[in-house]
């Protein structure tokens, strides 16, 4: 391995980020297995619910007005995902790409603004 | 402007930090093992009998009269009497128990008590495991000598100290001068006699 | 502020086949109280809320009160033929008076600050017959304090709004502020048991016998 | 763990090397962060709130973290008067913590019922439906009272082996850490106690 | 109802149903086991029923079989934040039945304790409130640390920090230790310093007036009607102040103002017992300084073995929550036929559901927190 491929420092970053997070987690699993065994019970896995038996389930429907803001998020979300490349390379990028993506980013803004204005934030 | 409370509160929040370390009275914390708040002298919790003299059974001040027992609110102190062997009331309690996990330490018993037989002290690190014995606290257990209520508190021990020293004076002059009467009556009849 | 007798007065005036009395308070602060018949109650109380010089704007509490059954032992002078001939005989009697539940409500004036005129509510028994009519449509704040009421010592208030158990789970049984009202007894571990506790802690819990009192 | 061992690891420890075993490890870990329940019932909640206050700092034990939800918390501070309304749901609460759980009954009404103890809807003492660990007397105790009963459970966690015999039951797979949950019945609670926590001895009736 | 919220169940699945949850007896915002069953529409609270009862300790079933004495303590776990002004009333009533005359001395020392009482009641409630709008921890901190200085005055006069159990009928227990009222001086003289940062670190602040102004507003006839007293009837513009209306004890001697709010929202009931107690320390200093010298109980009353004769009192007071009320019915017994006591946190929240209707969950929080609830109290 005289000279190493470009890629292979994502290998290393890869088997580091699955490693770290398992040795806790395998030690958790063996001392369960050697000290302490999981004992769940219906009484202890039962719903929480200020003390009391909860009657009644949580599964309904909300209200469907809720799913603005849910679009509006994503679409705010998306946005980001875009930007962050273009955040990590924007030096070297000619005026040109800049003002494209300043387009991108007012034509989102002006969106917001008319949500905004239309009141579809207002909790009501 | 908007923010302008805000910018008020964490001026008073700074306030308080740098406080802390110039005024005492800003980092009230105390140590709890090591330092402890130095309770007041009028402080109680719960109830002792105080014995005179320092051997704790003979010198103990209660007469077993039972009136802290039903004067008591929650009804936890237990007072049975002692009976010498021909079955006459002795003036001291064979049993005398109160139940520390019933008592609510509001001092009834130590104000009813005309014997100043019971008094309320300051002791509060009483936790424990178990609850049937530990908290059920017998006689020997209440007992503590006159001298450990001057310790902890003075002044209302010297103001006991002196009405009881008063009562005792006031029942000697009573008993001489019934005794006087007593010789005075005795004596005039043999004169009469003659 | 009008005595007790002033306003039994104008209240007989307005109603006159209701039943108002005046039921005299011996103690030193005299706050005498007037009965108020069960019929008239409501209208009663709207007049005392409405009128504009009374103006009771402000019903302060609303109390229980359980008068069970008493044995009046009287001393009755009866016309006996004793052995052929008349004669006055003072015979002892034991009567037994009808307990009854009452509802007690003090009312005041927050416009014209003055103090309590208290009204008493009695139904006819303490078993069957305990309903009364329910004051919350005139003053809300007696909705709470009559749940309470309903719920201890089981006084059923007609058109209360929510008339269901204040204080004590809804399966309860009995009322448990009524003074013939035995709890259940969990004594077994009574260090320090004397008169009362001492009482129930001997009592046989429901079948099984008496704690075991070592001689 | 003879005495000449002890006083090695006392002279190592002073000269900066520390051994340790995993037991002492894992107890002195979970002794110092005991998260209490945040379960105010009576008067004894506002002490042990002024117990988390900035005086008597409930913080220096590691405990000033009160969990409002039972899933978080691994002590539960019985502070106040559990009357038979509430007992259900007290032994509810206790069924949803997660295992190493410990109760400690706060003043003489959650010990004993306390003053309260003659009422016909009040439990005389937490321990009829749940094992209780230390008991706290006072009515209501001082803050200081509840660091001394906090410390004496930290000293009770810090002498739990983790294998062995009398190992604690979190620790034992047969032992269930849940207890059945009252219901309300009539007049009282069904069953009025659990056989398996409450075990009272014989009453003392001598001389009655 | 408010418009626009309606309860029935709803048919159009693009409303979304009603969640019918309990905010119940484990509540870390109920200050302590009370328990609401709400209907909630999204976050909107379309019902809310309060259930009671899960504190209910039979203090009045207690109080038939115990002596008249031996109620005092009991008093005091009534509203166990100001344990003072339960004495005062329950004795207030005992007087009222037995006709003691109260000494002019205890009069002063009762006003002096009751007052200490109702700023340390009104410190609590502000650390409680903002804690409940989410202000964690820090004004809570404050509060404490100011209510730990009254308490060891407490301590030192009484015997105990929150069980004080201090009034006797026709006077007080014991005559006040030496060097007591120099520290009363020195507390009350430090005390307007702490209100001032108080004041400046919450009145202002964004978020508080954002949470607390226009939130579970009470109308003044509804307030009256409800028979809601203390400082909720004040917020609402109801200028009812019993130490004003029925001048009971000697506060007809001093000269104190008795704050009035326009709105009766939560912001209005938070600032008003802020006034209240610079009011409280106003009548504080002018009791210390007429503080007469001599007997502290009526000779001829008896605490032992009273026997009221036969017959019945209202005694009521203003407490730091409400008017707090005391109802005997004496036979001639050792201990009362009927004892009632008139709970002012149990009647101001006949309008909690009035003033939630409509409203998101969190102001609901808000509203009670506002109220100021004592369990011990609204259950007994």
């Amino acid at each position: 391995m005289d000279n190493p491929s470009p890629y292979w420092f994502l290998v290393v970053f890869g088997a580091v980020a699955l490693v770290f997070p398992l040795i806790p987690l395998g030690l958790a699993r063996l001392w369960f297995l050697v000290f302490s065994p999981q004992k769940p019970s219906k009484e202890k896995n039962a719903v929480y619910e200020c003390g009391l038996e909860s009657k009644g389930d949580s599964w309904l429907q909300m209200k469907v007005h809720y799913y603005l803001y849910a679009i509006v998020f994503l679409i705010v979300d998306v946005e980001a995902v875009f930007l962050i490349p273009f955040a990590a390379a924007y030096a070297s990028l000619p005026i040109g790409a800049i003002v494209a993506m300043l387009f991108f980013v007012l034509l989102v803004a002006e969106g917001l603004v008319w949500a905004w204005g239309r009141g579809f934030l207002e909790w009501k | 402007m908007l923010g302008t409370g805000i910018l008020r509160g964490l001026k008073e929040t700074a306030r308080n930090v740098i406080g802390s370390f110039r005024e005492k009275d800003r980092l009230p914390t105390v140590m709890y093992p090591e330092e402890t708040v130095k309770t007041k002298e009028n402080f109680r919790t719960f109830p002792f009998l105080v014995y005179d003299g320092d051997h704790a059974m003979p010198g103990l001040r209660c007469v077993s009269c039972r009136i802290c027992e039903k004067e008591c609110p929650p009804q936890c102190i237990f007072i049975i009497q002692e009976r010498d062997e021909n079955n006459k009331a002795v003036k001291h309690p064979r049993v005398f128990d109160i139940d520390f996990s019933v008592c609510m330490q509001c001092g009834i018993c130590a104000e009813v008590c005309p014997f100043d037989a019971i008094k309320m002290d300051n002791i509060y690190e009483l936790a424990g495991e178990d609850r049937f014995t530990g908290l059920l606290v017998d006689k020997h257990r209440l007992a503590k000598s006159n001298h450990y209520y001057h310790q902890i508190k003075p002044t209302e021990a010297n103001e006991v100290d002196g009405r009881l020293a008063e009562d005792k004076r006031k029942a000697e002059e009573a008993a001489k001068a019934k005794a006087a009467a007593a010789a005075a009556k005795a004596a005039p009849p043999p004169t009469a006699a003659t | 502020m009008e005595s007790a007798e002033q306003l039994r007065d104008r209240l007989l005036a307005a109603f006159p086949e209701a039943r108002v009395e005046v039921l005299a308070n011996p103690a030193p602060v005299a706050q005498h109280s007037l009965i108020i018949g069960a019929t008239h109650a409501v209208q009663i109380a709207t007049l005392l809320r409405d009128d504009p010089d009374l103006a009771f704007d402000y019903a302060s509490n609303v109390t229980g009160v359980d008068r069970p059954d008493q044995e009046i032992k009287e001393k009755v002078t009866v016309k006996e033929t004793v052995d052929g001939e008349e004669k006055e005989v003072t015979k002892e009697v034991t009567r037994t008076e009808p307990g009854y539940l009452e509802a007690v409500y003090h009312l005041y004036s927050m416009a014209k600050r003055h103090g309590p005129v208290i009204l008493r509510l009695r139904t006819e028994n303490r078993t069957d017959k305990v309903t009364l009519p329910s004051l919350t449509p005139v003053w809300r704040s007696c909705e709470f304090q009559e749940r309470e009421i309903y719920d201890l010592f089981g006084i059923v208030f007609e058109d209360h709004p929510d008339l269901r158990r204040l204080l004590m789970w809804d399966d309860f049984e009995g009322h448990p502020m009524r003074k013939d009202y035995v709890e259940p007894d969990d004594y077994e571990w009574e260090p320090t048991p004397h008169d009362a506790v001492l009482i129930k802690a001997k009592r046989p819990a429901d079948g099984e016998e008496a704690a075991p009192l070592a001689p | 763990m003879t005495e000449a061992d002890e006083k090695t690891i006392q002279d190592l420890r002073r000269s900066g090397i520390l051994l340790t075993t995993l037991e002492d490890l894992y107890n002195w870990g979970r002794s110092n962060s005991v998260w209490p329940l945040q379960f105010g019932l009576a008067c004894c909640a506002i002490e042990m709130i002024a117990a988390s206050m900035s005086r008597f700092d409930i913080a220096r034990f590691g405990s000033e973290v009160f969990r409002p939800s039972p899933r978080q918390a691994d002590l539960m501070i019985v502070s106040g008067t559990v009357t038979k309304k509430m007992a259900p749901q007290v032994v509810r609460l206790y069924n949803q913590m997660p295992e190493p759980k410990y109760v400690i009954a706060m003043g003489a009404c959650a010990i004993s019922g306390g003053p309260f103890k003659q009422g016909y809807n009040v439990l005389k003492g937490i321990d009829r439906y749940i094992p209780v660990d230390v008991h706290i007397p006072g009515c209501p105790p001082r803050p200081e009272a509840l660091l001394n009963g906090l410390m004496e459970l930290q000293e009770k966690i810090r002498e739990q082996n983790l294998t062995g015999e009398n190992r604690p039951h979190h620790l034992r797979s047969d032992v269930s850490g849940e207890f059945p949950v009252p219901e309300f019945g009539a007049c009282d609670l069904e069953p009025p106690s659990n056989p398996a926590v409450w075990t009272p001895p014989e009453p003392i009736r001598e001389g009655l | 109802m408010i418009p626009g919220v309606s309860i029935e169940e709803k048919t159009d699945p693009l409303q979304g149903q009603i969640l019918e949850v309990s905010m119940g007896p484990h509540h870390p915002s109920t200050h302590g086991v009370f328990r609401m069953d709400v209907k909630l529409d999204g976050e909107r609270i379309v019902s809310l029923k309060p259930v009671f009862g899960y504190l209910h300790r039979n203090h009045e079933k207690i109080a038939e079989d115990v002596s008249y004495l031996g109620s005092i303590p009991y008093t005091d776990r009534l509203d166990y934040l100001c344990s003072l002004t339960n004495n005062w009333a329950y004795c207030l009533a005992v007087e009222k039945l037995s006709g003691f005359e109260i000494p002019e001395r205890a009069e002063y020392i009762r006003v002096i304790v009751g007052e200490l009482t109702r700023l340390v009641n009104h410190t609590c409630l502000m650390g409680f409130f903002v804690q409940d709008l989410g202000a964690m921890g820090t004004p809570l901190m404050y509060a404490f640390r100011e209510r730990e200085k009254i308490l060891d005055l407490f301590e030192g006069l009484t015997g105990a920090r929150m069980m004080c159990n201090y009034m006797r009928f026709g006077g007080v227990r014991c005559d006040l230790p030496v060097g007591w009222i120099d520290e009363v001086k020195k507390v009350i003289a430090a005390f307007p310093r702490f209100l001032d940062e108080f004041e400046s670190l919450l009145t202002q602040n964004e978020i508080l007036i954002a949470r607390a102004q226009g939130v579970g507003v009470l109308s003044k006839e509804l307030a009256i009607n409800a028979g809601i007293t203390g400082p909720c009837l004040r917020a609402s513009g109801v200028g009812h102040d019993l130490r004003k209306v029925d001048a009971y004890s000697i506060y007809s001697r001093f000269d104190f103002k008795v704050p009035i709010g326009a709105h009766g929202d939560c912001y209005d009931r938070f600032m008003i017992r802020l006034l209240e107690m610079r009011e409280s320390l106003k009548i504080l200093d002018q009791a210390i300084a007429a503080l007469p010298s001599g007997q502290i109980i009526d000779p001829k009353a008896k605490s032992r073995g009273l026997r009221p004769k036969a017959g019945e009192a209202y005694g009521r007071i203003e407490a730091p929550k409400g008017e707090l009320g005391f109802y005997l019915i004496s036979e001639g017994g050792p201990s009362p036929y009927r004892y009632r006591v008139r709970p002012p946190s149990l009647i101001n929240l006949t309008v909690l559901e009035d003033m939630c209707l409509g409203g998101t969950v969190a102001d609901a929080i808000a509203t009670l927190g506002s109220i100021d609830i004592v369990l011990g109290e609204v259950d007994r």
